[in-house]
């Protein structure tokens, strides 16, 4: 286990136990604040000197997970710095409260650095429980309702997934010696395994981290969860809590596709992925609530994910930029939605008129943050779902590809009928919005804002041009998940470096 | 095109030009001969001509130069569209790939710039006239393009004179049918765009049943003379389409080509004199189901070659 | 008594243990049924070791105490201390009646056994009754889950649904080294302990335990 | 603006690899019916904007049929195809970029001048306005197609395409090709009976009453319009200089090799030239059919009384009211397509003997938008208001009709209603029941689809049906 690994994972546990100990509030946040940061720091710096997973590690950077990391991290950083600007006296208890954040992200660490499958569960649940006390934060009956079904649903689903992950155990046990869990013994391992266990593995995994990542028809809690979380944490959800499942089940396909059921694989990731599209653009046309909007286009996002993968290696690119689009776009979307509740006061969509015109910083980036939604050009989705588009053409899929754009169509109507008004509309006369608006400090406002317009711009930079670097980590990343047996030699040829 | 070429062309363009009236006068004729009357002399058309071209001519207030660009464009349009119709020979003066679709649009253009000046008069009579004209134009069109589709099919090749030309022949060997259907399809459609009797009376003095006639009504002297030397143009350049469809054969000798033409035309003449007579004019809902007629009839022909021709 | 007979007789425990916890309306004798099913699914690790001939090694044996401790003495200490508090003693009335979940019950066991008939078998296990008694229980498990209105009672379902994959991995002791083992388990107390709360704050704030009643979040 | 959507579309196909030919048949349709409807609403129009913009409707009919050729060039392998096609539809793409920016200039004029684009009111405009009637009309002659114009050239190569694809081997797409040339021969004549009417009202004959006394078009209105004239002109007399141009723009849609482009357009349709040359006959004949008539009425003026009305078969108290006005002008083509447009028409015959206002009024709706999107997006609504309350009437009224049910059905029915109940109260039990049901449809479909445990089995992939 290289230091970087001990590393990411000691940070924020050791910041949260500051911020558990730490007097002051004010303390508390720059604890929170420099724990993300550094935590980024060090993911930043491991990009520097890539070395990968070596045989029987428990824990690695191998390419998927080192993305998927860096994408965490990120939104961590930026969400801990609205965090600062958003967060208010009222609170169960703050220590507890940033204590858990912090867990959070050293769990999701865990599960993207994780290369042992029981490990990667053990993380896995881990960051669900952390996630469970940071909804239950605006006490109340919602709130707990939101906190008891977000954490059964989650349960369930995990101990499913666990199931799934010994099944797919139980298959190596007919090779005679048994092969250790890790992925690298798996896949160099696959053609040995038993198919059968290996297939109902992989779909006991699959609904298990589904019901986790949010797919439809497993998704009903996610409303409930984001619509009552308050919005840094529902991004944090939505963009860190979904990809570390999305990592989980990409572990599993490595593996089915190293034995030969990548076919298999993908049909049941692409029926999964045009459900939860079409589910969430079902619920998404008449919907009166902005914030459970958000939630199913995050639905939706994770169903583009998932049919991504299942469209092979083109697929699999597209479907990695879209995770990192998806999580910039989320987290901007939630930072924007908590906004406008201080603003309106209300997330009721009929009541909500005229952002644009109460606060135009904010009006506008709410437009680019639902252009960059619905997938429209100059923003990153864009070109993840046309990747995604062609490759389906290649596959020659055309009733994917038919049914993979009418839902996403009808998504688009879906989000722009309910919130242009929100944002162009002329804003109501009567005060009928509750006196917390206005009074906002100047600089509370200005850093939630600063933190959404961060995360938009990065969604516009890289939408628009892919640094090298990001390009080569992406493809490496999808080179991994369509085709690891490939991944897997190469990394055994690696001189053994360190124990 | 060399320069022989169109030297030993100008005797058969005289030819051409100097035709269109008589066709008209023995149409004349043949109706006569019906009434049991003697009719006008055989060269009373181009008296006419000759007398409107001496007129002077009356312009009212309220047209324009449109109403004086009219004629012109017209017989103009109509001019072109010959040099690229073979009428005696089987090679036209102009023609190339394609200049079907070119002849049916000059065509389209003369009719525009008639009905434009008739309706730059003002007068609700020739706006009837115009929206008739516009309405039986419309619906004309889809047959005559179809009967194009089947003979382009028949002979593979997209210009008129090849199309009406020797392989005509062969392909009359194979779908015999469909020929007669496109040739029967090209007669209604001639007798819709010349104003002849099942479809527009040019003889009659009711402007409220006319057609062409009330289109043109205030015309005068070399306007008038200029548009109906157009109208008997038309008539010999359909003519000789309808003529050509019917009887194809590979061009023998200019010598012996021309006096055959010549014959079939007279006949076709003839033929259309013996409608008129026989025929009265049609109601002018009835008109358009004469119309879908000729588009059926060119329809079936195209079912029967594409059945034939991609078997 | 050899060592596979005793296996299978503490599976088929479980199993009737599973059905038993379906006919209970009282809260109390539910989770007092799941702390006995503990302790029975607690003797299988020393029983598979020993079936291998050696003795039980160390990593049985932490496996063993580890769930004793756990299952059978925290957890239940604290769910019945909730219930104490709290005056709801009786699941009354749940979606499907007791008659009709039991025999429901029974419906998953069986067709839980046919499935396993047409799995492969896995390399020689201790007792070919391990797959069927998991796959019964995690059924079951899911059949409290829904059916039951009590929160606790619903965390109880959940824990069955626990035991159930629990007895699944006993087939791949060898593979999962001791870490991943304890996690997991570690990774269960925390969930329940927080279960517990949520449900302490559930009955404080609604002064009932129906979950069922839990429905101000829908679409609007 | 409208181009932008057959860029996107044109882009796209250059991606795509060829595709099958069902696609492109699929798209001719689209240009038929676009095409047809388009200019029978635009016929039915009274406001000269509104005609103008269904007239484009039209133009991007006859755009579409360009680019179903070219997709079923590339569909059969036939690069003479994919040329015409996709050069007549760029090629007609620039040339309606001309002519109805042309179009709606001079429109804009007509309004700014009267201030009103209500057709039926305005008249006599070319006295008053005549180049900008000049303008007019030119743009009309263009784009209706007819010859010496820019108009003229995109759509000759259109019908080269679709006369091609008659030739084509597989039976249907050589019987949608005929129709193709059906539809565009009828939208010719129509789109001429369109333009006609609307430059007869509106700048011909007798000005009508209800209008601004009519400014003549000031100079910079008509130097704008004149470079699209001279364009159109340009275009139409030598189109030798745009056709290699577009020849550009197919090889990257379709990427055909210059070779294959150069080859493949003058095997079906004679090189430019021919019409350039043909274009040249036509002006010189007409300059020397003037000046013969010039020649004439100099020879025999004859006193000229003054110029009187237009001869109205002797009535002599004809007023501009009498004119045909647009909808009377149309009414007889429309009357014959009633079956494709169903205009409404709201009749007040006169009453009595001597009955007061008798008035007629009859306007043709956009069925496309009336009877087909609208209902389509109030049903998507519904339907997705039906699957979130899961209730029929859309709101949650399922409770009230249980108590309906026979009493033999009840329970069951009560179960039911108490299933959805729980279902739209989004309870925690139904969650969790929706993750049982799941793995249940997951494993049944694993276990029907692929039966038995042994041996590698290829699942068949509902989903991944690949119609090639």
């Amino acid at each position: 286990m290289t230091l970087t690994v001990l590393l990411l994972l000691a940070v924020p546990l050791l910041f949260g136990a500051l911020c558990l100990v730490l007097p002051t509030s004010g303390l508390r946040l720059s604890a929170l604040v420099a724990g993300s940061m550094t935590h980024l720091a060090v993911v930043i710096r491991s990009w520097t000197s890539v070395e990968r997973v070596a045989a029987d590690d428990l824990l690695g950077t191998d390419p998927l997970g080192h993305l998927m990391l860096t994408l965490i991290s990120v939104l961590f950083a930026v969400t801990s710095v609205y965090f600062v600007g958003y967060h208010r006296k009222r609170l169960i208890s703050q220590r507890v409260f940033l204590a858990c954040m912090l867990g959070l992200l050293a769990a999701l660490s865990m599960v993207c650095l994780s290369q042992h499958f029981g490990l990667l569960w053990v993380a896995l649940e881990a960051a669900s429980l952390a996630a469970t006390p940071l909804i239950y934060f605006r006490l109340g009956a919602r709130a707990l309702e939101a906190t008891w079904k977000f954490l059964l649903m989650n349960s369930v689903g995990v101990a499913l997934a666990l199931l799934g992950i010994f099944c797919v155990a139980l298959s190596t046990t007919g090779v005679g010696e048994p092969v250790s869990l890790t992925v690298l013994e798996l896949v160099r391992g696959a053609e040995s395994l038993d198919p059968v266990w290996l297939r109902s593995g992989f779909l006991l995994a699959l609904v298990g981290f589904g019901t986790k990542m949010g797919l439809a028809p497993l998704h009903s809690w996610k409303p409930d969860a984001y619509g009552e979380a308050p919005p840094p944490v529902a991004a944090l959800l939505a963009g860190g809590m979904t990809l570390g499942a999305f990592v989980c089940i990409l572990r599993v396909v490595q593996v089915c596709s190293a034995a030969g059921l990548a076919e298999f694989a993908s049909f049941w990731l692409i029926a999964f992925g045009l459900f939860s599209i079409a589910t969430a653009a079902v619920f998404v046309v008449g919907n009166n609530d902005y914030r459970r909007l958000a939630a199913y286009t995050s639905v939706e996002h994770m169903g583009v994910l998932v049919v991504g993968i299942g469209l092979g290696v083109a697929g699999s690119y597209a479907s990695m930029l879209h995770a990192m689009h998806n999580m910039l776009n989320k987290g901007a979307l939630f930072f924007l939605a908590g906004f406008l509740w201080r603003l309106h006061g209300t997330n009721r969509i009929s009541l909500v008129r005229g952002t644009i015109s109460r606060s135009p910083v904010a009006g506008v980036l709410l437009l680019g943050t639902l252009c960059a939604t619905c997938g429209l050009p100059p923003f990153g989705m864009f070109f993840s779902e046309l990747g995604i588009i062609l490759a389906a053409a290649s596959q020659g899929q055309w009733w994917v590809l038919a049914l993979f754009v009418t839902t996403l169509a009808v998504v688009f109507v879906g989000v722009m009928t309910a919130m242009l008004p929100v944002v162009f509309g002329d804003p109501p006369q009567a005060e009928s919005m509750i006196a917390t608006t206005g009074t906002e400090p100047r600089w509370r406002r200005g850093v939630m804002l600063s933190a959404a317009a961060v995360l938009l711009g990065l969604g516009f930079g890289l939408g628009v041009y892919q640094p090298d670097s990001v390009r080569r980590a992406l493809d490496e990343a999808a080179q991994s998940i369509a085709r690891p047996q490939a991944q897997a030699i190469a990394a055994l040829e690696q001189p053994e470096v360190h124990p | 095109m060399t320069v022989l070429r169109a030297i030993g062309a100008v005797p058969e363009a005289v030819a051409v030009l100097a035709l269109p009236p008589m066709l008209l006068s023995i149409i004349a004729k043949t109706k006569a001969w019906f009434g049991g009357r003697d009719g006008p002399p055989w060269l009373q058309p181009y008296y006419d001509l000759m007398k409107l071209l001496r007129k002077g001519v009356v312009y009212s207030r309220t047209t324009t130069w449109v109403f004086r660009a009219g004629p012109i464009v017209n017989l103009a349009a109509l001019l072109c569209a010959a040099t690229l119709i073979p009428v005696f020979s089987d090679d036209t003066l102009l023609g190339f790939g394609g200049d079907v679709i070119l002849i049916a649009y000059l065509l389209a253009l003369g009719r525009m710039l008639t009905v434009l000046a008739a309706m730059d008069t003002g007068s609700s009579f020739e706006g009837m006239g115009a929206s008739r004209e516009v309405t039986f134009g419309t619906m004309s069109e889809p047959a005559l393009f179809l009967s194009f589709v089947v003979l382009a099919l028949a002979t593979k090749s997209l210009s008129l004179a090849e199309m009406l030309g020797a392989p005509l022949q062969a392909a009359w060997g194979d779908v015999a049918p469909a020929m007669l259907l496109v040739v029967a399809a090209l007669l209604i459609v001639l007798l819709t765009e010349t104003c002849r009797v099942p479809v527009d009376d040019p003889a009659t003095h009711l402007e409220l049943t006319m057609i062409h006639e009330v289109m043109v009504l205030d015309h005068s002297g070399p306007d008038f003379a200029y548009i109906t030397y157009a109208a008997a143009l038309k008539f010999l350049l359909l003519g000789s389409i309808l003529v050509h469809a019917a009887l194809p054969h590979a061009s023998w000798a200019l010598w012996i080509d021309a006096p055959l033409r010549v014959v079939e035309l007279a006949v076709l003449a003839m033929l259309v004199g013996v409608i008129e007579s026989s025929l009265a004019r049609l109601r002018l809902q009835r008109v358009s189901l004469l119309l879908a007629g000729a588009f059926v009839l060119s329809g079936l022909a195209a079912v029967l070659t594409f059945y034939r021709t991609h078997a | 008594m050899s060592v596979e007979t005793a296996t299978d007789l503490v599976l088929v425990m479980v199993i009737l243990l599973d059905l038993g916890m379906l006919t209970v309306s009282r809260l109390a004798t539910t989770v007092r049924f799941f702390a006995l099913q503990s302790l029975l699914l607690a003797f299988l690790p020393l029983a598979a070791a020993t079936f291998e001939g050696q003795a039980p090694g160390m990593h049985a044996l932490v496996i063993a105490g580890g769930t004793i401790t756990l299952k059978v003495v925290l957890i239940p200490t604290i769910l019945l201390r909730i219930i104490r508090t709290g005056e709801i003693h009786r699941e009354i009335e749940p979606f499907i009646g007791f008659t009709a979940s039991v025999l429901l019950g029974a419906a998953l066991v069986v067709v839980s056994f046919a499935i396993t008939a047409r799995l492969p078998v896995p390399r020689e296990p201790v007792s070919n009754l391990i797959v069927p008694a998991s796959l019964s229980t995690v059924l079951i498990g899911l059949l409290t889950l829904v059916s039951r209105l009590k929160a606790i009672t619903q965390v109880v379902g959940f824990l069955i649904l626990e035991n159930g994959i629990f007895i699944f991995g006993l087939l791949l002791i060898e593979q999962t080294p001791l870490l991943v083992e304890m996690g997991i388990l570690l990774d269960l107390f925390v969930g329940v302990f927080i279960m517990a709360i949520v449900v302490y704050h559930i009955r404080r704030e609604f002064d009932h335990m129906d979950t069922h009643l839990l429905d101000e979040l829908r679409e609007a | 603006m409208i181009k932008t959507g057959i860029y996107g579309l044109l882009r796209v196909l250059s991606w795509l690899p060829p595709l099958p030919r069902t696609c492109a048949l699929v798209m001719v349709a689209f240009g038929v019916v676009s095409g047809v409807l388009g200019v029978l609403y635009a016929l039915a129009q009274h406001d000269l904007k509104r005609l103008l913009a269904y007239h484009s409707v039209e133009n991007i009919g006859i755009i579409g049929m360009g680019i179903g050729m070219g997709m079923l060039g590339g569909a059969l392998g036939k690069p003479a195809l994919v040329a015409l096609g996709y050069g007549g539809a760029l090629l007609h793409v620039l040339n309606h970029a001309l002519f109805k920016g042309l179009l709606f200039l001079s429109a804009g004029a007509v309004i700014q001048a009267t201030g009103t684009g209500e057709i039926d009111r305005l008249g006599g405009l070319a006295r008053k306005t005549p180049v900008n009637a000049a303008f007019f009309l030119l743009a009309a002659i263009s784009i209706c197609g007819l010859p010496p114009l820019n108009g003229f050239v995109g759509e000759w190569i259109v019908y080269g395409a679709l006369f091609e694809g008659t030739r084509s081997v597989p039976r249907l797409s050589a019987g949608v090709s005929a129709l193709g040339v059906v539809s565009l021969a009828l939208m010719g004549g129509l789109a001429l009976a369109c333009f006609v009417k609307v430059f007869g009202v509106v700048f011909l004959g007798k000005e009508r009453t209800g209008t601004r006394v009519a400014r003549a078009t000031p100079g910079a209105m008509r130097a704008g319009m004149g470079v699209l004239a001279v364009l159109c002109v340009a275009i139409g007399v030598l189109p030798g200089l745009i056709v290699p141009l577009t020849g550009a723009g197919v090889q990257v849609i379709a990427d055909l090799g210059p070779m294959e482009f150069e080859r493949a357009l003058p095997s079906v349709l004679a090189p430019a030239g021919r019409l350039s040359l043909l274009a040249m006959v036509f002006f010189g004949l007409i300059a020397t059919l003037a000046v013969v008539r010039r020649g004439l009425i100099q020879k025999n003026a004859v006193a000229l009384p003054s110029p009187v009305a237009t001869w109205g078969c002797g009535y002599a108290a004809a007023t501009p009211r009498m004119q045909y006005t647009a909808s009377s002008f149309a009414w007889s083509l429309l009357s014959s397509f009633r079956a494709l447009l169903c205009p409404e028409r709201r009749l007040h015959a006169p009453a009595a003997v001597f009955s007061e206002a008798a008035h007629l009024e009859s306007h043709t709706v956009d069925m496309a938008e009336q009877d087909l999107f609208a209902p389509l997006f109030r049903a998507a609504s519904r339907v997705s208001r039906m699957i979130q309350t899961l209730s029929w009437t859309g709101e949650p009224a399922m409770e009230r009709r249980s108590a309906r049910a026979s009493e033999r059905l009840r329970p069951f029915v009560a179960v039911v209603v108490g299933a959805t109940a729980a279902v739209r109260r989004g309870s925690i039990h139904v969650y969790v029941a929706f993750i049982a049901f799941t793995l249940l449809v997951v494993f049944a479909i694993e276990v029907w689809v692929a039966p038995g445990a042994e041996g590698h089995s290829a699942p068949i992939s509902v989903m991944q049906g690949a119609p090639q």
